[in-house]
């Protein structure tokens, strides 16, 4: 089954096309990976999905449903959740606040529920309070509860924009270079939480990432974008022995990629 | 109703303090903003008197203080400076205001404990129409200010168009419209009417409209810093009818704006020429080497109200055998004043507090010289 | 000769203490890697170095003079530069104007233009998009752009803040290539990298920093074979 | 020494005899002072004490309840200042009131919004015109003024008007950003204040700028409330539902959501957060707490004009905002009370005791420099000063903080209940 | 209708012209400033205030000296703007100095209380200092060029009225003019003007850069506030009389203006300036014509606010605003 299609998806600006004719179908459950150049028009993909930006033409269907020319708090509500690749935290919030704030489209509380502080509402949040500790725990983020989203390290607040974004309760989750910034150690264990992920929270994947070897080992399907075109796509391997790929994207990486 | 009461007697009883032979009286005008000059003409008038008076005040074993208020032309600070002297034991009186849309929420509160107001300035109608007990005043209202006006614009000016630009304040709109009723009942055609805002520096858009429609007369409800302004900009366009207006241009400030525009400037004015009179003359002098200032019209009503409230002092006083009187008993004593006679107005109060002497004055402005020379008056 | 020598320093945001006492030098001509874990305070050390973190306990030597709290814009004005994390684009101004503000305190037209065309031959992409606001610039491009700026001033030393973050591969190795480049024409480099295995490949020397304190030191390579790094950092 | 001394400090046993004691002194003094402004204004600084004790929040609110009803009103009583000083209170309570509504706006959802008084006006006008004989211009049914009674329905009418009226300026509004939002609100305040100037004719409204004047007082079960006195329980009353409204919104949902919108607005989408909505439910509400106040003014003044509603308020409400700390309930409380006491009671009081001082010739001053015209400029002193030296605000803004331990044990607890969750809670693997 | 509309319309242009001219160099000020430190410097509208009583107390004092009559007007007012622009530039500087660097990291807003209570401030220092000298805080300067000239426009065109005009308006309109084309120059295409935007949109960045925030800052105000301070001479020249307060509504009015043609952008303030004087001008001269009766000319706020909010509304960046692209 697949949960997104995308089909012939065009963005430009002005003179720019950053995006052209993209077709592409992510598989229910599956990790999909989104990888070429700098300015290959990948974030601008992300950002068509989740409805920042209005395509200029194309369709996408999330499951089987057009999502095209919602807002995006409305698609957040259909339940895609995202990253960003510049971080977007709620600064001055706490690392607590923020996961709750992600989990606001599940609160049913109503005003008149938070001024009379009803027992329901009370309860809700208390279930919320303990759901977000989970998710911060799974990050090893439960230390920083208190603390200001904008004090965290740079490679804190990525993780904190993950667990942020699984609070959304989400079906896709599309994550923007959630491995920039941090050591290979790090990014190997952010591999692990993201494959564990997957599974437990029963979410789709897309992700955005130059990291080849979280690229390599995490996804089952690889899309690659050159000058906002699709030039390949395929599973690890075939990329991997792409000459396009090689040339336009990869350069010696490649080689050691080959070696291991 | 009760707590007044309670805080009444209290008034009443608690005068056996230590400081309890001091009487203050209230100078309550705007001494900042647009109105200033005005406000602080009047403070300095009661200032006045009340040091002229004070050594005999003292004779008889009080002294008297003044404390001065500024209510900033705004009526909630008006009225929580007013909540601030009823609180003042020792005030018994409060010269002002000068605004009417201060005078008349402010009033209340002095109502409740019994401090009698004199007011030297306010015209609008409301502020005595309230039937309070405590409200007096020595000017004339506006709706005898106002057809006096359009009586002298149509019938000695020969007015048949008139424009009317008015500031869009409560008395700006209360004299405009108690001008425009006249001049129409009079037979003359309104062929503009049109408000302005207060602050601003730029009339020309509607002075243009002025311009087109060609009136044989303008007539401007507002003060002064903005009718200097229209007057000088009507002027530059050659616009060159009377202009007309009333107490609120009564001000030097209106020459200093206005320059040599003046000229062929009319006014009504509560306030009648001080420099009239001997003692008028005198005053002003006296005024002019005390201060250093020149004496503005309303100078000395400031003088004048200061004067008609230490006569119903004095007299309760008296009435009460030497010691200080309760402040209902002022209240009283200043409402029953008849015949006192200032240096510029004549003062009986009538059962609402209005003076049966107050007079409309006629001033035209010949050349760029404050005041302006008389040309008639009204009475009532 | 030493180009710069930091000694003991502590750094503080509010009361949360960053660096507990951070010590280490560079010489002429060396490239010297900074690594360690998220929050280990690689980034508030060089914050602290040009000036845009203030040093609470401690010094900081510059070519033997001390620098310590001197502001931002004279410790490059001193041949300082610093290419902070995060890129920090001026988003509303062009390609062009970027690199210029890179090269606000060089004095001559001519200059400025050699510099630039340099930058060009290392950024092409740059050169395509001179007049596009840097704000709208992939990340990539961003990254190239922050790098380009900073050589506009020809700095004596470099400090560079995570320079592969978010770079393509291939690009990535362009920008090795590159520190390589102008660690030869002269440059002394500090670098501070996630990427460790290429970054300690590179490096002279590096240290390793952690909890605000550095734990270890040694050549780029001891470094990259030692068991502790391997577990800690490179996996 | 000095660490023994703050030792003491800290216990609380230490910290409750002293403020017993404290507000024992400053009551009595208030009590029988036939005036006494500084005892006044001590006794009130009690509240702002008793905030920063370490008490538990209930008692601290039980302590302050009983000080604003009973105390305060009492020792005040004692002399003839009494309505003076409950006129002040009530004026506090009124611009705390509103200071909070703005806070949701300014502080919370991060919208600047120059135009807040628009709100007040229109609460304040809609009881005016219909506790007027003015509203029988217009309306074809009805006799008015309505009586003092409808002053209770009023309050929500009121209300509900001025929130109606955000909403109708938000929908339009929202859709610039910062200070463009600044600029627009800042325009439809002053349009509103225009209209009420003018709404004299073509059919009489308002009454125009000659103000709407002899306003019904409210009736309670037969009793007329005319004195500051019996204004001050009401506006207590309100003000308590308020901040215990706004209490309870800061800290859920909704409060969250309107900081994420402040912090970044494409992230808060990104979780779902609808703008327009989030941030129309802060100009409705915000507008609302001002309208309710503005039905009060309106019955307290007996009289009111638009110069009551100048732009001039508006800045005053955002300065006590700022002030106090952006975001932050206490600090926008203390913010209100301390510019509005500063107002209408220090600087006039100051200014008297200068005056006082020169016409005793203990000090001369010039013509210029009167001390009656200087109020704005002390004031204008005193806010750059405030503003340099608490940069963050009086009492800025803290976060909530989370008990982590409760909220662990709570995670454990249901851990165990439910079997599902078992291994997630387990960590990934260092 | 529309032919008495037609008639007036030369007149109400160039008093719109004038009065937008004003508003546009003041908006011009409040534009640098917010350009650089997204600061609503309210206190932008007294600095104009001061200007225009700086600028007459220096007239005055020449004109007084004696010989002023026999040095040409133009000179004069040459002096005069020199040194007034001087003079509030430095106050400027001064103000930053005491009353924004000091809460420059705080949340935004905490200088915006800065700068409402540095109004209160310099409208009362202000008026104290002209109550001492002249006894009056409402002054009247000398009248220089207000030599009126007739344009027979109706000879052209019958439709039109004949419309009238101070020399002063030539004089204000070259000057306004003049000042934003060299500061739109400035800002735009030297080193300097670069870099204050540089600094607008980060100044940590911008001091690694070797750019000294707080020189481009101390400039950025320098500039604005002596563009302020000369606007109040010319606008004391054109308008006669000032008082200390006239800067408060004309500061906000300068300000929407700015906002209307798009804050931060040079040009789009100088056009916001300009369309909204003739709005104004349009509207008190029109609306009653226009409604009949049942609007006057006590509406115009009305009538330019909601144009305001219409432009805001279908262009949320301002006229000649361009959008900040924020990349997601
Ligand atoms: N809002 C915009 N306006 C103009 N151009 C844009 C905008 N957003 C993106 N672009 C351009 O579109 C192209 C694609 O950008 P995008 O951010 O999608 O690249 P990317 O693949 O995510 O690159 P990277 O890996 O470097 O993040 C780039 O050349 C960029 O400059
Ligand atoms: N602006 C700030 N306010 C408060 N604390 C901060 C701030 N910036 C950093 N910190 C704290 O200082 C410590 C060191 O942070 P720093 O950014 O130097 O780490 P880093 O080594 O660069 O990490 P990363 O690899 O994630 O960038 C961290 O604990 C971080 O939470
Ligand atoms: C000129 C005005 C401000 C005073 C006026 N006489 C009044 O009644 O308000
Ligand atoms: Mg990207
Ligand atoms: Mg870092």
């Amino acid at each position: 089954m697949n949960i997104l299609e995308v089909s012939n998806l065009t963005k430009k600006f002005g003179g720019l096309t950053a995006n052209s004719n993209i077709s592409m179908a992510v598989k229910q459950g599956s990790i999909t990976a989104v990888i070429g150049p700098n300015g290959a028009g990948k974030t601008t993909f992300f950002n068509m999905i989740t409805g920042v930006y209005q395509p200029t033409e194309g369709e996408i269907l999330l499951e089987g449903k057009s999502i095209v020319g919602l807002k995006p708090d409305q698609v957040a509500k259909r339940g895609i959740s995202r990253t960003f690749q510049n971080i977007r935290l709620f600064g001055e919030m706490t690392v607590i606040e923020n996961v709750l704030v992600g989990m606001h489209t599940h609160l049913r509380g109503n005003l008149l529920g938070i001024f009379l502080n009803l027992p329901n509402t009370r309860k809700e949040e208390s279930e919320a309070e303990v759901e977000a500790y989970r998710l911060l725990e799974y990050f090893n983020l439960e230390p920083f509860i208190n603390e200001k989203a904008s004090s965290l390290s740079y490679g804190n607040q990525r993780k904190l924009e993950i667990a942020r974004a699984l609070a959304t309760k989400p079906k896709l989750l599309l994550l923007d270079e959630p491995a920039a910034g941090m050591n290979p150690r790090e990014t190997r264990e952010l591999t692990e939480v993201i494959q564990r992920m997957g599974k437990e929270f029963n979410v789709t994947v897309i992700l955005i990432e130059h990291d080849m070897k979280l690229v390599m080992e995490i996804s089952e399907h690889i899309v690659v974008l050159d000058h906002g075109e699709k030039i390949a796509e395929g599973n690890p391997d075939e990329i991997r022995s792409n000459p396009k790929v090689i040339e336009a994207y990869l350069g010696k990486a490649a080689l050691e990629l080959e070696k291991r | 109703q009760s707590s007044s009461n309670q805080s009444g007697q209290q008034t009443t009883t608690e005068q056996t303090g230590a400081n309890s032979n001091v009487i203050k009286i209230a100078t309550h005008t705007p001494l900042s903003g647009g109105n200033a000059i005005i406000g602080e003409a009047i403070k300095l008038g009661a200032q006045m008197k009340l040091e002229e008076e004070a050594s005999r005040f003292e004779e008889m074993g009080f002294t008297l203080q003044l404390e001065p208020y500024d209510d900033q032309a705004d009526p909630k600070k008006g009225v929580s400076n007013a909540n601030l002297i009823g609180a003042d034991d020792a005030i018994y009186g409060v010269i002002g205001h000068f605004n009417s849309g201060v005078t008349i929420p402010s009033s209340e509160i002095y109502e409740k404990y019994n401090i009698t107001m004199v007011n030297p300035g306010s015209t609008a109608t409301d502020v005595t129409d309230r039937g309070l007990k405590t409200v007096n005043r020595i000017v004339a209202r506006d709706d005898f200010q106002g057809p006096a006006g359009a009586q002298f614009a149509v019938n000695e000016l020969g007015a048949k168009r008139i424009f009317v630009i008015q500031d869009k304040t409560a008395y700006g709109t209360g004299i405009a419209d108690a001008f425009v009723a006249e001049a129409e009942k009079l037979g003359a055609e309104i062929v503009g009417y049109e408000g302005i805002t207060v602050g601003e520096k730029d009339y020309n858009g509607v002075i243009n409209q002025a311009l087109n429609k060609k009136p044989d007369l303008i007539f401007f409800g507002g003060i002064y810093s903005e009718g200097g302004i229209i007057i000088k900009q009507a002027r530059d366009k050659g616009i060159n009818v009377p202009i007309m207006g009333g107490d609120g241009m009564d001000s030097s400030g209106l020459v200093d704006i206005a320059g040599e525009a003046v000229k062929n400037v009319y006014i009504t004015s509560v306030a009648g020429d001080t420099s009239s009179t001997p003692e008028g003359k005198k005053f002003m002098d006296d005024y002019k080497a005390k201060f250093n200032k020149e004496a503005e019209a309303f100078s000395a009503y400031g003088y004048d109200a200061m004067g008609v409230f230490l006569q119903g002092l004095e007299n309760a006083i008296k009435a009460n055998g030497g010691k200080l009187p309760p402040k209902e008993a002022v209240v009283e004593a200043v409402r029953a004043i008849t015949d006192y006679q200032g240096v510029i107005t004549d003062v009986s109060f009538d059962e609402k507090g209005d003076n049966k002497n107050a007079k409309v004055y006629l001033y035209k402005f010949e050349e760029a010289k404050y005041p302006a020379s008389y040309v008639g008056e009204v009475s009532q | 000769m030493t180009v710069l020598e930091v000694n003991n320093i502590e750094t503080y945001y509010g009361a949360i203490q960053a660096l507990k006492g951070v010590s280490f030098q560079v010489e002429r001509g060396e490239i010297v890697t900074l690594i360690g874990s998220n929050g280990a305070g690689k980034s508030t050390t060089l914050k602290s170095i040009s000036g845009l973190a203030k040093v609470k306990k401690g010094a900081i030597l510059y070519n033997g003079q001390d620098i310590t709290n001197k502001q931002a814009h004279e410790t490059t004005l001193m041949g300082i530069s610093h290419v902070p994390e995060g890129r920090r684009i001026f988003a509303n101004l062009t390609v062009k104007e970027n690199l210029l503000m890179g090269a606000f305190s060089v004095k001559g037209k001519a200059v400025i233009e050699e510099r630039m065309e340099n930058v060009f031959t290392y950024f092409p992409r740059l050169k395509e998009r001179m007049n596009q606001k840097g704000g709208t610039m992939s990340g990539g491009e961003q990254q190239m752009l922050a790098i380009g700026r900073a050589l506009m001033m020809q700095p004596n030393l470099l400090m560079l803040d995570e320079p592969s973050m978010g770079l393509a591969p291939i690009v990535v190795e362009q920008i090795f290539e590159i520190i390589l480049q102008l660690n030869e024409m002269g440059i002394t480099i500090l670098l501070v990298e996630q990427n460790a295995y290429q970054a300690l490949s590179i490096a002279h020397r590096g240290y390793v920093i952690q909890n605000g304190e550095i734990v270890l030191t040694g050549t780029g390579k001891e470094l990259a074979e030692n068991e502790e790094v391997k577990e800690a950092y490179l996996a | 020494m000095k660490e023994k001394l703050s030792m003491l400090l800290q216990k609380k046993s230490v910290q409750i005899t002293l403020f017993t004691l404290f507000i024992i002194v400053t009551s009595s003094a208030l009590y029988f002072s036939q005036k006494s402004v500084v005892s006044f204004l001590l006794l009130l600084s009690s509240l702002l004490i008793l905030y920063y004790m370490n008490l538990k929040v209930v008692t601290k609110w039980l302590i302050a309840l009983g000080l604003l009803f009973i105390l305060i009103p009492f020792a005040s009583s004692g002399g003839p200042a009494f309505h003076s000083y409950m006129e002040v209170a009530t004026m506090v309570g009124i611009y705390i009131a509103m200071a909070l509504g703005l806070n949701i706006v300014v502080g919370m959802a991060g919208l600047l919004d120059l135009g807040f008084v628009a709100f007040f006006a229109v609460g304040a006008y809609s009881y005016s015109i219909f506790a007027t004989s003015q509203a029988s211009n217009f309306m074809p049914f009805g006799e008015y003024p309505l009586s003092g009674s409808t002053f209770w329905g009023f309050l929500i009418i009121g209300g509900i008007m001025a929130a109606i009226a955000g909403v109708l300026i938000g929908v339009p509004v929202l859709r610039v950003k910062g200070d463009y939002l600044a600029i627009v609100t800042l325009a439809f305040g002053e349009i509103i204040r225009i209209i009420f100037n003018n709404l004299d004719r073509p059919i009489n409204f308002t009454n125009g700028a000659m103000g709407i004047a002899s306003i019904t007082p409210p009736n309670l079960f037969g009793l007329e409330i005319i004195y500051p006195n019996q204004y001050y329980f009401i506006v207590l009353f309100i003000l308590l539902f308020t901040i215990f409204a706004v209490n309870r919104l800061e800290h859920s949902k909704i409060g969250r959501a309107w900081k994420a919108v402040r912090e970044n607005e494409i992230a808060a989408q990104a979780m779902g957060i609808p703008l327009v909505k989030t941030k129309l439910l802060a100009f409705a509400l915000g507008a609302s707490f001002s309208g309710i106040m503005g039905v009060v003014f309106a019955a307290k003044q007996q009289f009111i004009d638009p110069t009551s509603f100048t732009l001039l308020e508006s800045f005053t409400i955002l300065v006590m905002v700022v002030l106090g700390g952006m975001g932050s309930v206490p600090g926008a409380i203390l913010g209100a009370a301390l510019v509005t006491i500063l107002n209408l009671q220090v600087l006039t009081e100051l200014t008297n005791w200068l005056n006082q001082l020169s016409l005793q010739g203990v000090i001369t001053i010039p013509d210029a420099l009167t001390p009656a015209k200087l109020q704005r400029f002390i004031f204008g002193v005193l806010l750059v000063i405030f503003a340099i030296y608490r940069t963050k605000g009086l009492i800025p803004a803290k976060n909530k903080k989370f008990d982590v331990e409760q909220i662990k044990e709570r995670a454990q607890k249901k851990a165990a209940i439910s079997n599902i969750g078992s291994n997630d809670t387990d960590r990934v693997q260092a | 209708m529309f032919q008495e509309m037609l008639q007036t319309l030369p007149q109400v242009i160039i008093d719109g012209l004038t009065l937008g001219s004003v508003y546009a160099v003041v908006a011009l000020g409040y534009t640098m400033v917010y350009g650089i430190l997204q600061l609503i410097n309210f206190a932008h509208g007294e600095i104009f205030m001061t200007g225009a009583y700086i600028g007459t107390a220096v007239l005055l004092i020449i004109l007084g000296m004696g010989f002023g009559s026999s040095i040409p007007s133009l000179l004069l007012l040459i002096i005069a703007l020199v040194i007034t622009a001087l003079c509030t530039g430095l106050l400027g500087m001064g103000i930053e100095r005491v009353a924004y660097r000091p809460v420059r990291r705080a949340p935004r807003l905490v200088a915006l209380i800065t700068a409402v209570g540095v109004s209160f401030i310099l409208q009362d220092v202000v008026r104290i200092v002209a109550e001492i000298l002249t006894g009056n805080y409402i002054v009247t300067g000398p009248s220089l060029f207000s030599k009126q000239i007739t344009i027979p426009v109706s000879s052209f065109l019958s439709v039109f009225n004949d419309a009238s005009l101070k020399v002063s308006f030539f004089i204000v309109l070259i000057c306004a003019i003049g000042m934003m084309i060299s500061l739109d120059f400035f800002v735009n295409k030297t080193k300097w003007g670069t870099a204050i935007r540089a600094v607008s949109m980060d100044r940590e960045t911008a001091a690694l850069m070797s750019i000294n925030v707080n020189k481009v800052i101390a400039i950025t105000f320098f500039i604005g506030s002596s563009l302020g301070g000369a606007t109040g001479v010319l606008f004391a020249i054109q308008y006669g009389t000032i008082d200390p307060y006239i800067g408060f509504i004309l500061g906000i009015k300068a300000f929407i203006a700015a906002v209307m043609g798009g804050i931060g952008n040079i040009r789009g303030a100088m056009f916001g300036g300009f369309l909204l004087g003739l709005i104004e001008m349009f509207a008190s001269a029109n609306l009653s014509l226009l409604t009949g009766g049942i609007f006057g000319a006590e509406y115009k706020d009305v009538f330019a606010f909601a144009i305001l909010i219409l432009v805001l509304l279908f262009k949320p960046e301002g006229l000649l605003g361009k959008a900040a692209t924020e990349k997601v």
